[in-house]
């Protein structure tokens, strides 16, 4: 280990930290000093067990979907040592709760890192989680998994965000719910960067496909009370209403609009898949409600996968098994994958591993790593909820590309570094 | 008021063990331990601040999280725009500044504008809330002061304190983080040694009497609120370094109260003993959230009310009583917080 | 009826009154006398139970009190008109003296506000006013009134005579020796203004010093000279 | 025309029912005892498990509010007489000592129920003006707020117990000595607040999201409007709720939600500096002036 503090200086390239600031739009200064460091953290332990890193929110706010996540990631790891571990090595699952805290996920994640010394780390829900620990991650090289569905956009040689972006969310949705309802309409979003950008993505599509938003609405994430909102929505009688709301307080939206009488078909990128909101709110308050996702329980029989019976076999009291449960398993799996590929753990050759296009088959089908941008290629569900609430598909999306990263933006990780959040 | 006979204390014992023990740890652990060391040193501040504007002057405020929010977003800004290593340094002043400003401003009118007590409590609140909301949403590209980007709730990317062209980083970020905490702890104890501070002393007990002795209180209470607000912003400036990033639930009311917590465990009084809980009771919650993630908080919580209901003046504080009356035979103990107030036996029936 | 025997009290651990022993019979007006700041009001405290009684023994009729509380002792019958007279000033009059009604709920017969309005006419004029907006002098009869519609046995006042103008302390030292007179009610009253203690008491204490330093009777307690000597600086 | 008053008029008294029913409990536990309850939102929160667990159980829905909030109230007495009353004359440390017991209670309740428990529907449908339609339930809650508010009205005006409740607060020594039990009173206030915060949270709990954070829903509105009421709860919050809820509904309607929530907070800050002790303050202020400036 490094002793005397300032750690080795790696090569970093001697780009003038004027012109990085230029050209990144985010991590600007931060990263060209960040990026002299190197802690040796990235030095190879091919002896013991195989640490899998796993930091989420058991407690606190988000705990609805992060309880989901560790149950994913406890029986990847059991049933990853019942085939014989990672490269013949028994897989260890170290774990931390986050407490749905940002500056917890900061400690802990230097923790995991630093002292527990593990191998790849499957992190965070909310995107200010990964923003948080980012700089942290790439500090010291590590190989970070983002299993989470998000507003897309991270280039990041050190980030594999598995889960579903605008890409798979958005782009083939949007036509097909305008051409069921109608070209008219109006979008509400929580308050920030998700919120903000995910509505940007709609409007976009919206307007590509000859509709238009006649209304948009955000919302502070600690407002719970719509009855405005309400109002307005009405008084635009939209086609669509396209909800991106976040949170315990945002979710009460729902049964007010219900008991408003407001009657209107709704799109979203989040609800129900991750915190089945059709479950916890009385029929029929979601009624209506149409979504992408990568995974749902009610999903599992279609597509003949017994993934809900073997996370209940780890976690018996879960009381859903939604779209970021899949994505977890999905994550650590893939790692496994890359791993047994490389032929170790050391990060760099599994990095080039990952990027060199690895696929799983996963309880949504099969999900393979895009080299470009580390996002996944994935098949996507179109489902909506009837007015019991029961979860009916409308469409399936197969092996749906995020190319938006690559192809607009230019990211090509494995042969243009980069650290940056790109925006539409 | 404290006798100043001897220094020979149980505070001022404690203090040079915490300082042998801070000095010798980095030596006795690995490079997270280092880290986590200094993170705690940053947040540690916080807890000063507190203790002074709480403890010192008996104005209980929820707005330290806010200055030191503005003290780490006001430094990224500052540094995202004016790049070099060594206008890291002048970044830390910003930051300082600017939370210094914000909080004069503040106390100004507050205390002139006569709100005092559990008022200052509510308007501080209120405050955090306000910054909190607005942060949370310039997610947007046109919420960028030059080259810095606010980035809303997932916060902001920030550049790191460095000398020369080396970001501060292992043990001589230790070291630094270290030699700012003691130093504001020297500076903020003799400051509560002047005559300015058995003035804040006076004030909190009874502020109409301490202006008949000449004192001009509204001042001072600006002052030490100002200077309060200082302390913050550098704890903010060090939290953001240290992490290289800072977000809006830095001034949310978790974090908000948090410092209260630590700090009336501790012993508000006196700041030796707010330092020394802080940094314990840091250990201790990360510990918990380790250890047993379900129960951390209820078992944190549990700890906070048994202190407050059976150890009013602070844990550490009735350690040190203990000790300088049993040890050191220093009669009445030279902490105030030792006599009970005299409400408390009135209400007795 | 009213016993102290060696008791000690104060405000935490500063003990302001020491060992004082007095006795107050059925149906006088006794008065405990001396300068700014030698524990009268302290003493007054103690008796009604607002400070703890750190040693000695208080009995009221023969029983025992110095444990109980404020609120018991109340409700037990003594009376207490505080020093600036304590009254609600955000409560009307008429609920002012209802509180003081409320008292003998629990036992005894009920006697209406309108012995408060015999004494003083002016209460009842003032009657849906806020207590806050009366003179110094309408405040201190409606102290007195608030504690006689409650039926004590003993009134204890703590410097009755205190911000009045010399006429109307004249006036409060007269109705005070009709309550007196009329309701049987014992009265204990701790004053330095000369005119008053002379007008009402019966015989009295001094005190210097948290302590009991005399006994003075009826002919001592109404004698200017001997008062002055003791009530001077 | 019409439909424009009406919606003005509904979302006004929505906004209002909502900041009233959340800080009524907070604000007569404040203005009586001086004491700030941190744990004002899991008392909510608890009133709202409560209700919805009865309710869940085939319980009427306006019976199972009522004993939600009954069980709150007896709950607030437990904890008065075990932590609070220790704290009186140390202000600061019963704000603490209650946000302890607030992350107890809703930590407790995390693992006791898990991250959430299934909802009850509001009742009573909704009705339609012009082209909008609007929830009963939302009417009935303003109805409810009113009634609460001649309730409280009556029982502190009108009875023994309000006369000595408003006599403790204005001179607690001089009440005892005047035999009040003080101490009672103090555990009734206690729990008549514990029981207001039930009451709010099961009657919101058919709107929101049940989950063991339930209560940071509110204690944003609810401190706002003690803040800007003051400690008067009769008079000052339900001032304060109404003119906040001018604002909101103003603001919201006309700019959103985002605008309407820094407005609320904003005037929150204005009004602490002109009006420190807040608008029953000031109303209290307009009531001592000396009697012959009438």
């Amino acid at each position: 280990m490094d002793t005397n503090g300032f750690g080795q200086s790696a090569v970093a390239a001697k780009v003038s930290r004027r012109q990085l600031v230029k050209t990144s739009a985010l991590t600007a200064g931060a990263m060209a000093l960040a990026s002299k460091i190197d802690v040796n953290y990235a030095l190879a332990q091919d002896e013991g067990p195989v640490k899998i890193g796993w930091l989420g929110d058991r407690t606190g706010d988000f705990s609805l979907v992060g309880v989901q996540k560790y149950a994913a990631a406890e029986l990847a790891v059991k049933e990853l040592n019942e085939k014989g571990g990672i490269l013949g090595r028994e897989v260890q699952l170290v774990a931390e709760d986050a407490q749905s805290d940002n500056r917890r996920y900061q400690e802990m994640a230097r923790k995991l890192l630093l002292q527990d010394k593990i191998d790849v780390l499957h992190a965070c829900f909310t995107s200010a989680g990964r923003e948080a620990i980012r700089p942290i991650i790439d500090q010291n090289k590590a190989i970070f998994f983002y299993n989470n569905q998000y507003e897309g956009g991270v280039c990041d040689n050190y980030v594999f965000p598995t889960g579903c972006v605008p890409d798979h969310q958005v782009v083939p949705f949007m036509p097909a719910v305008m051409d069921k309802f109608g070209k008219r309409v109006y979008t509400i979003a929580a308050d920030y960067n998700f919120g903000q950008l995910t509505a940007a993505w709609c409007k976009k599509f919206v307007e590509a496909n000859g509709g238009e938003v006649i209304g948009e609405e955000f919302i502070p994430l600690d407002v719970s009370q719509f009855s405005t909102t309400i109002t307005n929505i009405q008084n635009a009688a939209p086609d669509i209403l396209i909800v991106l709301l976040v949170g315990i307080k945002q979710s009460s939206f729902y049964e007010q609009k219900n008991s408003a009488g407001m009657q209107v078909p709704m799109a979203t990128t989040v609800n129900m898949g991750q915190a089945y909101e059709h479950k916890r709110f009385p029929a029929p308050a979601l009624s209506n409600m149409y979504v992408t996702v990568n995974f749902m329980e009610e999903l599992a029989e279609g597509l003949g996968t017994d993934f809900p019976e073997r996370v209940r076999s780890v976690a018996p009291d879960l009381e859903y098994v939604g779209m970021e449960c899949a994505a977890e398993y999905e994550g650590i799996n893939m790692y496994a994958l890359g791993a047994e590929k490389a032929g170790t753990t050391e990060k760099d050759a599994v990095r080039k591993a990952l990027e060199s296009g690895i696929s799983f088959e996963g309880p949504g089908g099969t999900v393979s790593i895009d080299p470009a941008t580390h996002h996944t290629v994935r098949n996507i569900y179109m489902v909506h909820a009837d007015e019991n609430h029961n979860i009916v598909l409308d469409e399936t999306f197969e092996a749906v590309r995020p190319d938006w990263l690559s192809a607009d933006m230019g990211c090509d990780l494995p042969n243009k570094p980069d650290n940056t959040q790109y925006e539409p | 008021m404290p006798r100043r006979t001897s220094w020979l204390s149980a505070e001022n014992i404690a203090f040079v063990i915490f300082l042998i023990f801070m000095i010798v740890y980095p030596f006795r652990t690995d490079d997270f331990g280092i880290l986590n060391a200094a993170y705690f040193a940053a947040l540690t501040l916080l807890a000063l601040s507190l203790s002074m504007i709480w403890g010192k002057a008996g104005i209980l405020s929820f707005g330290q999280t806010a200055f030191f929010g503005i003290g780490g977003y006001l430094y990224g800004i500052y540094t995202l725009n004016v790049l070099g290593s060594a206008q890291t340094w002048v970044g830390l002043a910003v930051g300082m500044l600017a939370g210094g400003i914000v909080a004069a401003i503040l106390g100004w009118f507050m205390f002139y504008g006569g709100v005092n007590d559990v008022f200052v409590g509510l308007t501080t609140l209120a405050l955090t809330l306000v910054l909190q909301t607005f942060m949370a949403q310039t997610a947007g590209p046109e919420w960028t002061v030059g080259e810095a980007r606010l980035n809303g709730y997932n916060g902001m990317y920030i550049p790191q304190l460095s000398f020369g062209e080396m970001p501060l980083y292992g043990r001589p970020l230790y070291f630094v983080y270290l030699a700012i905490l003691i130093g504001v702890y020297l500076l903020l104890r003799w400051l509560s040694s002047t005559r300015w501070g058995y003035g804040l002393l006076a004030l909190q007990e009874n502020r109409p009497r301490t202006e008949s002795f000449g004192y001009n209180v509204r001042l001072m209470q600006v002052q030490v609120f100002a200077l309060a607000g200082v302390v913050a912003a550098l704890s903010g400036v060090l939290y953001a370094s240290w992490g290289g990033y800072i977000d809006p639930s830095s001034m949310g009311l978790t974090a908000a109260i948090t410092p209260v917590i630590y700090v009336a465990i501790g012993g508000r009084r006196s700041l030796t003993a707010s330092m020394i809980s802080s940094m314990i009771l840091l250990k201790l919650s990360q510990l918990l959230a380790s250890s047993a993630p379900e129960y951390a908080l209820v078992i944190f919580g549990l700890l906070a009310l048994l202190a407050v209901l059976f150890v009013p003046e602070g844990f550490v504080v009735a350690l040190f009583n203990l000790i300088d009356r049993h040890l050191l035979n220093r009669g009445g103990g030279n902490l105030p917080g030792m006599t009970a107030p005299v409400e408390e036996v009135t209400a007795n029936g | 009826m009213l016993d102290l025997s060696h008791v000690t009290s104060g405000y935490g651990r500063t003990l302001i009154v020491r060992d004082v022993s007095l006795t107050v019979q059925r149906g006088e007006i006794a008065a405990i006398v001396g300068r700014n700041g030698v524990g009268k009001t302290t003493l007054m405290k103690t008796i009604i139970g607002l400070l703890p009684t750190a040693q000695g023994a208080i009995t009221l009729d023969g029983e025992e009190i110095t444990k109980r509380s404020a609120d018991a002792r109340a409700r037990g019958g003594i009376g207490y008109v505080p020093q600036g007279r304590g009254i609600f000033p955000g409560l009307t009059v008429e609920e002012n003296l209802e509180m003081g009604k409320l008292i003998n709920r629990q036992g005894g017969s009920e006697r209406s506000l309108d012995v408060a309005y015999a004494y003083f006419p002016r209460l009842a004029e003032r009657k849906t006013q806020r207590a806050g907006s009366l003179s110094g002098g309408e405040q201190s009869m409606l102290a007195i009134g608030r504690v006689i519609v409650g039926q004590p046995q003993l009134m204890l006042l703590d410097e009755p005579s205190e911000g009045l103008q010399p006429n109307l302390v004249q006036q409060i030292g007269d109705d005070l020796k009709r309550i007196n007179q009329d309701l049987g009610t014992t009265i204990l009253f701790v004053e330095q203004n000369i005119e008053l203690i002379m007008n009402l008491a019966q015989r009295g204490y001094v005190m210097d010093k948290g302590q009991v330093v005399r006994q003075l009777d009826h002919h001592e307690i109404t004698n200017q000279e001997s008062l002055v000597s003791h009530l001077a600086v | 025309m019409f439909d424009g008053l009406f919606n003005w008029f509904y979302q006004f008294q929505v906004s209002f029912s909502f900041l009233l029913l959340s800080a009524i409990g907070l604000a007569v536990i404040f203005g009586m005892m001086g004491v700030i309850n941190l744990a004002h939102g899991e008392f909510m929160m608890l009133g709202a498990y409560a209700t919805t667990f009865l309710a869940v159980k085939g319980v009427p829905l306006a019976l199972a509010i009522l004993i939600g909030a009954l069980a709150v109230g007896v709950f607030g007495a437990v904890i008065e007489m075990l932590v609070i009353r220790r704290l009186y004359g140390r202000l600061l440390d019963s704000v603490a000592a209650t946000w302890a017991i607030g992350l107890i209670l809703s930590q407790g309740m995390l693992i006791l129920t898990g991250p959430s428990i299934q909802g009850v529907s509001s009742p009573f449908g909704s009705f339609s003006v012009g082209a909008i339609s609007y929830s009963w339930y939302r009417i009935v809650l303003g109805v409810v707020s009113l009634l609460l508010i001649a309730g409280l009205y009556i029982l502190f005006m009108k009875t023994e117990f309000g006369l000595r409740a408003r006599a403790t607060i204005q001179n607690q020594p001089i009440a005892r000595s005047l035999g009040v039990d003080t101490a009672r009173m103090y555990t009734l206030t206690f729990a008549l607040g514990s029981a207001l915060a039930g009451l709010a949270g099961g009657l919101f709990a058919p709107t929101a999201t049940i989950v063991p954070f339930f209560g940071t829903n509110y204690t944003v509105e609810a401190f706002v409007t003690v803040i800007v009421g003051g400690a008067n709860a009769l008079v000052g919050t339900p001032l304060a709720a109404a003119s906040l809820g001018v604002i909101n509904a103003a603001l919201g309607t006309k700019y959103g939600l985002y605008i309407a929530r820094v407005g609320l907070l904003l005037t929150t800050i204005v009004i602490i500096r002109v009006l420190p002790t807040g608008i029953s303050g000031l109303v209290e202020r307009w009531r001592m002036r000396p009697a012959r400036q009438r």
